[in-house]
């Protein structure tokens, strides 16, 4: 139960930031954007804006520390509660306002210092993170180490007063294009191999550091391969404790898998078919299409419900425990079907591959679905999870 | 609305397992199908439920009931799924119920409602005409005489009609549909008990020039065409929440089975062959979830969604309990074969439920319709 | 190629078993009669007819040795050729002949003794078969061992002159109506688990021989459990080398699995799916469920494409392999898909269950294709099969 | 018919094996994409297949053909799909051979037949108007003239329209739908090439007042409805081959992935959860091959099967061909999603080759009109 005075307070705050964003969010900054980078400022070193109102909605948010509404004021954050951000949340989306700055630093690494780091490291990597000076890339999994991240080889070996860091990392997102990289790295050969693993920042400027973009089959190449050869990387680099990293690492993991839970559709699958395939009495001009979508939209909208409800039980102090797993699995694979059955509708007019990325997107995006199944813990590794975890059935 | 159970609810629900557990396992329904027993449900069990005010659950206060809501039947409904337990709680209180508080006149509502809540008297519907379900195919006819109406016509698949005391039957007039409850003792009307798979009943009932007066009219003058639907939409949304029950039950046996049952010197949940099965399953089971408790919020809440949200969870929880009986069966392997193991009984209770109030094909169909394409 | 004296000859063979069969099969026997025991002569020390005609037919068949057309005349078969055979098969399918005797010793276990029996056993054995003298059933599967068969306990101590057996057997057809059993049975307890196991033949009347029926969840009760006290069985009814029974038990359990690798459909499908639904302008009332039946029948078309396929092959050398592993999973999971349309299209009417087995015998006959991936080795076993044998992948 | 191959077949396939390893693997389609070839195709190896005679297989001897049949043809193109080799041979020596083999007159066949099988001449078929394959859709108007016809319409995804040197289309004509054997340079023809996600080419077509002789008119006066489908059901039995010979590759890199990979210190395929899939799809792989072989026959046999034979192959093989491409990619893990490891180009192709001739939706509705449900 709220008291009235925390409602009160909260009104007033909720007209205080409309208006605020209402005053100070420039017109092209209020409509919905594409996903991802294509169209958000990401930060950097080598900061790129794609237009001059672009620049002025990220510095105002990032004055007021709205890039990161929730982390402290002693870090540059916005030190809001968990209700006046959802009511910052809340208000941005009714006015469409995009957000300010889409980078991994905010998403991933930010929440981990927080947790895991020094003093010293939050006063300086949290603040570079709000005001996006630095672009972050994550560097875990490795070509031999796919589903099982733990076995990664990458060696930071102790020289003193640095770390000498050799190997590879593989599918570091815009590796070619980030300023530092926080990586898994293996401290201890000879521990077992959960347990020799530390969590390091490295500085992608460092001498011995390359990267080779990977193309993938949709034709875009988000993702890099990462090497490092003889990288001497400063020991205050270090995040948590030595030969501890794996446990930040799964807290990560149920991050990036609780983000990777959600079924987002430009367009509503059924309005595409109405438009592919037309309506005969009402009804779409294709029954199997019909009753898959309908099968579909029901699967997606009973996900939703279950999600909600997850949530709601957390809020009453019930623990979600590995529900991410499922989440993940389940919203990978709805995800899939829907570009299935988006092909399906979209006929042979959904086959063009064109130069132009734009040109043959569903054709594209549908490649890239194919990955949703497979990053951030493959869907076997999550039933796994659920077998062993959820349902405690037995291991070998 | 947070999807969540309050404490009286939670309550409930505990009181509600431990009972059924106890008076009503399957073992009861076990020995009325060995028994052959004609009245498909234990009178004294019923008799329980009734003090127990399980009758009167989702029927207002001033109607006799305790306006306690769906969300809480549907937790005492989802305990019933658990242990199969037979009654006319869906049939009479939960179709019948609504039936009667959606369209009846404040006079109807008064009586009706009042001897359903205290198990007075049995309301089952009689709306089907058709192998497959389809409540607004009604070729039954009530032509108006003097002092009321003279109906003819067959119907199908009336749950529990061998024993009900009033029928709510569907049929034609010059207004369109409309819907008159008659007592199931009156001349013409005759009654075909047939038994189910499931063990349960339902009825082929005729009506042979059955002379009803103006008051067996539910309602008023009004097409019932369009609030039969809605009583129809809270009969799903109750009989899900049995489902879900149900097949949270066959899941748990199973996967209890699998820890157990050893082969090739391991237990059988070993093989991740069977585990991805079973963790796919649980995913199913969750959004059966989270589907049934908002649908039972949206009776509650009366929301504009109950349509969709009824269809949904019916056809999502008909083809999970399909698929998790199925797949129960062949884990179990032989054993599940038998009669005497329980599990068999979730299958056979599966393919009656599916069929009850539309199966998902109807519900694909209708949530279509429902969303505009 | 045939030389044309061989086709000449069955030309010959083909018009003189025409004109015996119209001549010898009572009209009675000319109808296609229901699968399996509920309408079939099944031999056995106390006879059962269905009626007059149907003994006679046995009998006239009998007499020719056709109730095994292609065993040696020697042992009272029909001695035919596998061409010939082939004739009687098609000329016995074209007057819709039944079946003059159904019995397990037909379809297991004499192609078993004929293989690995002593002359002795084939002179008894063989003609007591052909003669439908006496009812065998199977025992394989023990409480204990479903997919593990060869973790069988039954156990069957040399003690001199007669084997002393112990144990019990489940799943044994009709074992309450049988004269005798063939056995799987543990002769060396030390050995590993495939190595000590013997093939034993057992009087069912033998003091110590008891059974009690199972009740299925179809409401049939064609399954007994078996149990064995201190049964003394004659040294001679050992078929094979003792401790080798294992490698019989294969040959039959892939007989066993061809066997059942046909889907029956006693009325199409689609004919079922047009009295039930009704067709609208041609198509069945119901387009999901037309779609699903329409995929259903296409996958019926291909498996049988395909074993004909296999059939071609064999004929022209090439050894099918484990591929009857294949044929096994996919024709049980096609007859369980098949039942649960017919259950979809039935709709209400397909619920009811009588107190008489035929009344509701869809809902009955659906429960019993449970069965199909479960009995003569799950679908999962098959796909182990398939896995190892035919795709060579990794065991641990 | 026996279901297998004859001596002369097998060794066709064999040498069609080596040739196509040799001088069209994946690579070479990787650099026709890379470089932007405009052809889509390799001159030089269409050449040599030209010379092998393969454009002349399915021809009769009368027309310059070799009279080798369909089921010889058939294992060549299970060899191309196995490498994925571009070429004319479904487009023009398949359809557009199949259509004038059918619906020409003799003179037309002696003179389009043997340049087909020759290779001089690409012909190929504009039959499409809606993004959903359906050749009954025909909106293209041929308005009777003097001296021949005017053609005005709009085709959809052409086959190689982009290189052909004539392009058969359908018209609607005052006696039904008619086809018109045009040249590709006609004045009034305009040709947009469009570039597909399997790096091959369709086209739209737009007829805006081509004016062709009465001799462009394909066969003699009757209505052409009724032997399109059948041409096309040649083109979708022998797409169905190449399906297969795609599905066949997939699948078999797929395992030697699974026994090769490490993860956790022993390979991948020694995990039941994917053996079992792995299993699955092999069975329905051994379904595809009984089903092509049946309907390759099927064609030469000129049975009447052939039109149910046809929808069950291209059906059950586009089912198939995707079930097992999404698994390769599942199974390759991140290294599939890479554009440098080669199975994501049998992805892309699956969704043209499913789209082409028509999808398995109008596959399962065409097969059950065909049944009569």
């Amino acid at each position: 139960m709220q008291s009235a005075t925390v409602k009160v307070d909260l009104d007033m705050f909720r007209e205080e930031t409309r208006a605020w964003l209402e005053e100070n969010c420039p017109p092209s900054q209020r409509t919905t954007p594409p996903r991802g980078l294509e169209d958000c400022y990401a930060g950097g070193r080598k900061p790129y804006f794609h237009s001059e109102e672009q620049k002025i909605w990220f510095e105002r948010m990032r004055d007021k520390g709205w890039t990161a509404p929730t982390w402290p004021k002693a870090y540059g954050g916005g030190g809001l509660t968990p209700q006046q951000a959802k009511v910052l949340k809340e208000e941005m989306k009714n006015l469409n306002c995009r957000v300010p700055l889409w980078s991994f630093g905010l998403m991933m690494l930010g929440p981990a210092i927080l947790h895991y780091g020094t003093e010293e490291q939050k006063q300086k990597y949290i603040r570079e993170i709000v005001n996006g000076e630095v672009w972050w890339c994550q560097g875990y999994s490795e070509p031999g180490s796919g589903s099982d991240l733990a076995s990664l080889q990458t060696s930071a070996e102790d020289k003193g007063d640095h770390f000498l860091v050799n190997g590879q990392k593989v599918w570091t997102s815009y590796a070619d294009r980030s300023d530092m990289i926080f990586c898994l790295v293996r401290t201890d050969k000879d521990a077992p191999k959960h347990k020799g693993i530390s969590f390091l920042l490295i500085d992608m400027e460092l001498e011995g550091v390359s990267v080779r973009p990977i193309k993938l089959i949709s034709g875009k190449s988000p993702f890099c391969e990462t090497f490092f050869e003889n990288v001497k990387v400063p020991k205050e680099n270090l995040v948590g404790t030595l030969n501890e990293g794996w446990s930040i690492a799964k807290n990560l993991l149920t991050h990036e898998r609780t983000s990777i839970g959600i079924v987002t559709e430009e367009q509503p699958l059924h309005e595409y078919a109405i438009e592919k395939l037309g309506l005969v009495d009402g009804k779409l001009n294709d029954p199997y299409n019909r009753m898959q979508i309908a099968k579909w939209s029901m699967d997606r909208d009973a996900l939703s419900s279950s999600i909600a409800k997850t949530i709601d039980e957390a809020k009453s102090g019930t623990q979600p425990g590995a529900k991410s797993s499922f989440f993940k699995y389940y919203s990978s694979e709805l995800n899939k079907r829907r570009y299935e059955l988006a092909m399906s509708v979209g006929g042979t007019d959904a086959l063009e591959w064109g130069e132009d990325y734009m040109d043959g997107k569903l054709a594209r995006d549908m490649c890239r679905t194919k990955a949703n199944s497979i990053e951030g813990g493959t869907s076997e590794i999550q039933l796994n999870i659920i077998s062993k975890r959820i349902l405690g059935l037995p291991s070998k | 609305m947070a999807l969540i159970l309050n404490e009286e609810q939670k309550m409930l629900k505990d009181s509600a397992a431990d009972f059924l557990k106890e008076r009503s396992p399957i073992e009861s329904l076990r020995r009325l199908r060995d028994t052959k027993d004609k009245q498909g449900y234990d009178t004294q069990v019923w008799q329980e439920m009734i003090e127990m005010g399980w009758t009167g659950l989702n029927i207002a206060e001033q109607y006799g009931g305790l306006g306690f809501g769906y969300v809480g039947l549907g937790q005492i409904l989802e305990e019933i799924g658990r242990t199969l337990a037979c009654s006319p709680l869906i049939s009479s209180v939960v179709l019948g119920g609504a039936l009667v508080n959606l369209i009846g006149t404040e006079a109807q509502k008064s009586i009706l409602l009042s001897e359903i809540a205290n198990g007075n008297m049995i309301v089952t519907a009689a709306l089907d005409e058709t192998n497959q379900h389809n409540p607004l195919v009604v070729n039954t006819m009530a032509s108006k005489t003097e002092h009321g109406f003279v109906i003819n016509g067959q119907k199908k698949f009336v749950l529990d009609g061998h024993i009900a005391n009033q029928i709510i039957v569907s049929a034609r007039t010059d207004s369109g549909i409309q819907l008159f409850v008659i007592p199931s003792d009156s001349e013409g009307l005759s009654v075909n008990q047939r038994i189910l798979m499931d063990h349960r009943n339902a009825s082929d009932i005729s009506f042979e020039n059955v002379s009803v007066p103006s008051s067996a009219l539910l309602g008023k003058q009004e097409d019932a065409a369009e609030m039969i639907p809605k009583a129809l939409d809270v009969a799903r949304i109750c009989l899900s929440a049995e489902m879900l029950g149900s097949m949270q039950e066959a899941f748990e046996r199973t996967i209890a089975y699998l820890k157990e049952r050893q082969q090739f010197g391991v237990p059988i949940g070993i093989f991740q062959g069977l585990q991805h099965r079973a963790a796919h399953m649980y995913c199913e089971i969750e959004l059966c979830k989270g589907l049934v408790m908002k649908a039972l919020q949206a009776i509650d809440m009366d929301s504009p969604d109950l349509a969709k949200l009824a269809s949904t969870a019916k056809a999502k929880c008909g083809e999970v309990l399909q698929l998790v009986t199925n797949e129960a069966i062949q884990m179990f392997g032989g054993i599940g074969m038998t009669d005497d193991e329980e599990i068999g009984f979730f299958l056979k209770r599966a393919r009656v439920a599916q069929q009850t109030f539309g199966d998902y094909n109807y519900h694909y169909d209708r949530y279509a319709r429902l969303s505009g394409f």
